[in-house]
């Protein structure tokens, strides 16, 4: 492999081929069961290696194989293929079912983030149980974002890496139908007509939130 | 909406049928929203074109139903019920260019941008839930692997843990014996006193605030404490025969007159 | 892949080409938790697959990889390379879970910085031992603020970029208030006596504290 890398040799000067790199992310990565974030690699490998181009080489020589270099946020992982879960009756957890009002709960939290419990409330026309909001934080599919700047200055809910880990996606980006509710203005914090609430300041930032994310 | 304006009250037997299926269900729903979402189905269009006059109405049916029925609604179904009494008459009036605030048709537009949105969330996480997951579709790997070689102990928390243990300790001393503040409490054996003595004076019918002692009516929790006292202090003296009260109708005056 | 193998196809009837077998075996190997005996693999394959030529292939595809697939007595297991087992140190490490008294003394740090020793144990009602503050400083979850001026000039505490990473916080203002924790329902319902929790003097000391901090 390493003669594959080889010109790059004079500038990389210590550290190891890329071939090498490869390897030794190859081994990190199949070692845990947690993702694992460039920075971390870049930490636990030699000095000057390059982990972000090593996983560039690493994910395309699993392409199509039993067991795929998958990306979860801004970290890495090695998940089997899911055309092979038949195979896994033996290793399936049985997960806690949720209830209806924590999915929904779930996904609004994931469209729409950052969020508040307000304007979760606001979306699904009923009150958000305590159950519901503890659960999804147990699980470590949600946590606490960033404040927002309106009056009371409310806290937010995000979702988290174990939450794209869980549903296999890369980012936040990657919801399914993600574009077309925005498009639709479906992820607008729209207040309500005649402005009972005032909610001007809200707006511009959920703009800032899950729908400003694809601007570019 | 301007076409909603000439419908017809055209309730089919079969939307009255769903209709009355519905409140057999009512439990089944989540709060006002939910069960608007539901009904706005049987028009079987595009939410975006819904009929919201037309859902004003099978909502307002379904609650008058319901009340037939003596089923238990809770407050907001009937709050919610209030509201598209006044967003009909809203859209089926001319507009009222005097008047202030939105038009009907613009909160009818929001209240199917909120049923649009509902239904566009729900989809959402049908969708999501649908999607291969960690642990039933794909798999993490089986064993982390352990070499003995070097040992380091590391110590682990997590948020919740930590906030748990904060809340833990601001909470701590919020327990103190119960202790009533006595300062701005007047008491029925003081109202009854200060009663005893001024009902001889009063032969007409006279409002009960009047006999509220002085200095009491500034502060609104000792202004709570002496009405109640008075109230209660002139119940007993109703009960011991040396007093009449009457009220006209609910929160009307309360009136009081010596008994002769 | 199938075409190395198309020779076979005859005899193996309904069986998935041998790549498939190959990729069905990978994802198994990577999965269970146990190494896995041949006779194992073949009652979880489809009908006709021959788990053991499929080790082969298999074996042949990890030889000089980051990981190796390795024969465990009569069964087999994916393995990291000999050679880069300097790289699994972090994998060896044991976590404990951290004290009582190290979360709560934590968790003052964050809610109240910059915060004094003294005051650490006013509001925890107990002194706090050397160790505790020594173990904090040690996960470079706290470090030394500026002192505080007043008499005697103390030192005062704060939460390191290290804890907020940990924590998955993006600043140590976006920690909930009790409140927002109670509707959370992280903390038992009891009612707040006399109505509020006198929080609201701790919310605005610690976000004039902690903005002179994160302001800049």
């Amino acid at each position: 492999m390493s003669e594959l890398y080889e010109e790059k040799e004079e500038s990389l000067f210590e550290a190891p081929p890329m071939g090498e790199q490869e390897r030794m992310v190859e081994a990190i990565l199949f070692a845990t069961t947690e993702p694992i974030t460039v920075r971390e690699l870049e930490a636990r490998l030699p000095h000057g290696c390059d982990p972000a181009e090593a996983l560039v080489h690493l994910r395309k020589r699993y392409e199509g194989r039993g067991v795929t270099v998958t990306r979860v946020g801004d970290a890495w992982a090695i998940r089997t293929a899911s055309d092979l879960g038949f195979l896994m009756q033996k290793e399936t957890v049985e997960t806690r079912k949720l209830s209806r009002a924590a999915i929904e709960t779930l996904a609004i939290i994931a469209y729409h983030q950052p969020v508040t419990r307000a304007e979760i409330e606001e979306i699904r026309g009923v009150s958000v149980s305590r159950g519901t909001v503890d659960q999804l934080l147990e699980l470590e599919w949600v946590r606490f974002g960033r404040r927002k700047m309106t009056p009371g200055r409310p806290v937010t809910f995000v979702v988290t890496q174990d939450f794209l880990d869980h549903f296999g996606l890369e980012s936040a980006r990657d919801l399914p139908g993600l574009k077309e509710l925005r498009a639709a203005g479906l992820l607008e914090n729209r207040p309500p007509p005649g402005g009972d609430v005032p909610r001007d300041e809200d707006e511009d930032e959920s703009a800032d939130g899950q729908s400003e994310l694809f601007e570019d | 909406m301007a076409e909603n304006l000439f419908e017809e009250d055209k309730v089919s037997v079969s939307e009255r049928l769903a209709a009355e299926a519905l409140i057999v269900d009512v439990d089944g729903f989540e709060g006002p929203l939910d069960l608007l979402l539901t009904l706005s189905r049987t028009q079987k269009v595009d939410l975006r074109r819904v009929s919201v006059l037309q859902l004003a109405r099978q909502y307002l049916a379904f609650v008058e139903k319901a009340k037939a029925l003596r089923l238990e609604l809770a407050a907001d179904y009937l709050v919610m019920a209030a509201w598209l009494a006044f967003l009909k008459s809203r859209l089926l009036l001319p507009p009222d260019p005097t008047e202030e605030g939105p038009s009907g048709e613009e909160l009818a537009a929001h209240l199917a941008f909120q049923l649009e949105r509902l239904q566009a969330m729900r989809d959402a996480a049908a969708r999501l839930m649908a999607r291969d997951q960690l642990g039933r579709d794909f798999f993490a790997r089986g064993q982390s692997e352990m070499v003995t070689r070097v040992r380091k102990v590391t110590y682990s928390a997590t948020l919740l843990d930590l906030m748990q243990g904060y809340a833990r300790i601001r909470t701590r001393d919020d327990f103190r014996p119960f202790v009533m503040d006595r300062e701005s409490v007047f008491t029925m054996e003081q109202a009854l006193d200060r009663m005893r003595g001024l009902i001889g004076y009063a032969g007409d019918w006279t409002e009960i605030s009047t006999y509220l002692p002085e200095g009491w009516d500034n502060d609104p929790v000792r202004r709570r404490s002496a009405t109640a006292a008075t109230f209660a202090a002139s119940l007993e003296l109703v009960k011991e025969g040396h007093l009449e009260m009457r009220q006209s109708e609910m929160f009307a005056p309360i009136q009081l007159r010596k008994r002769d």
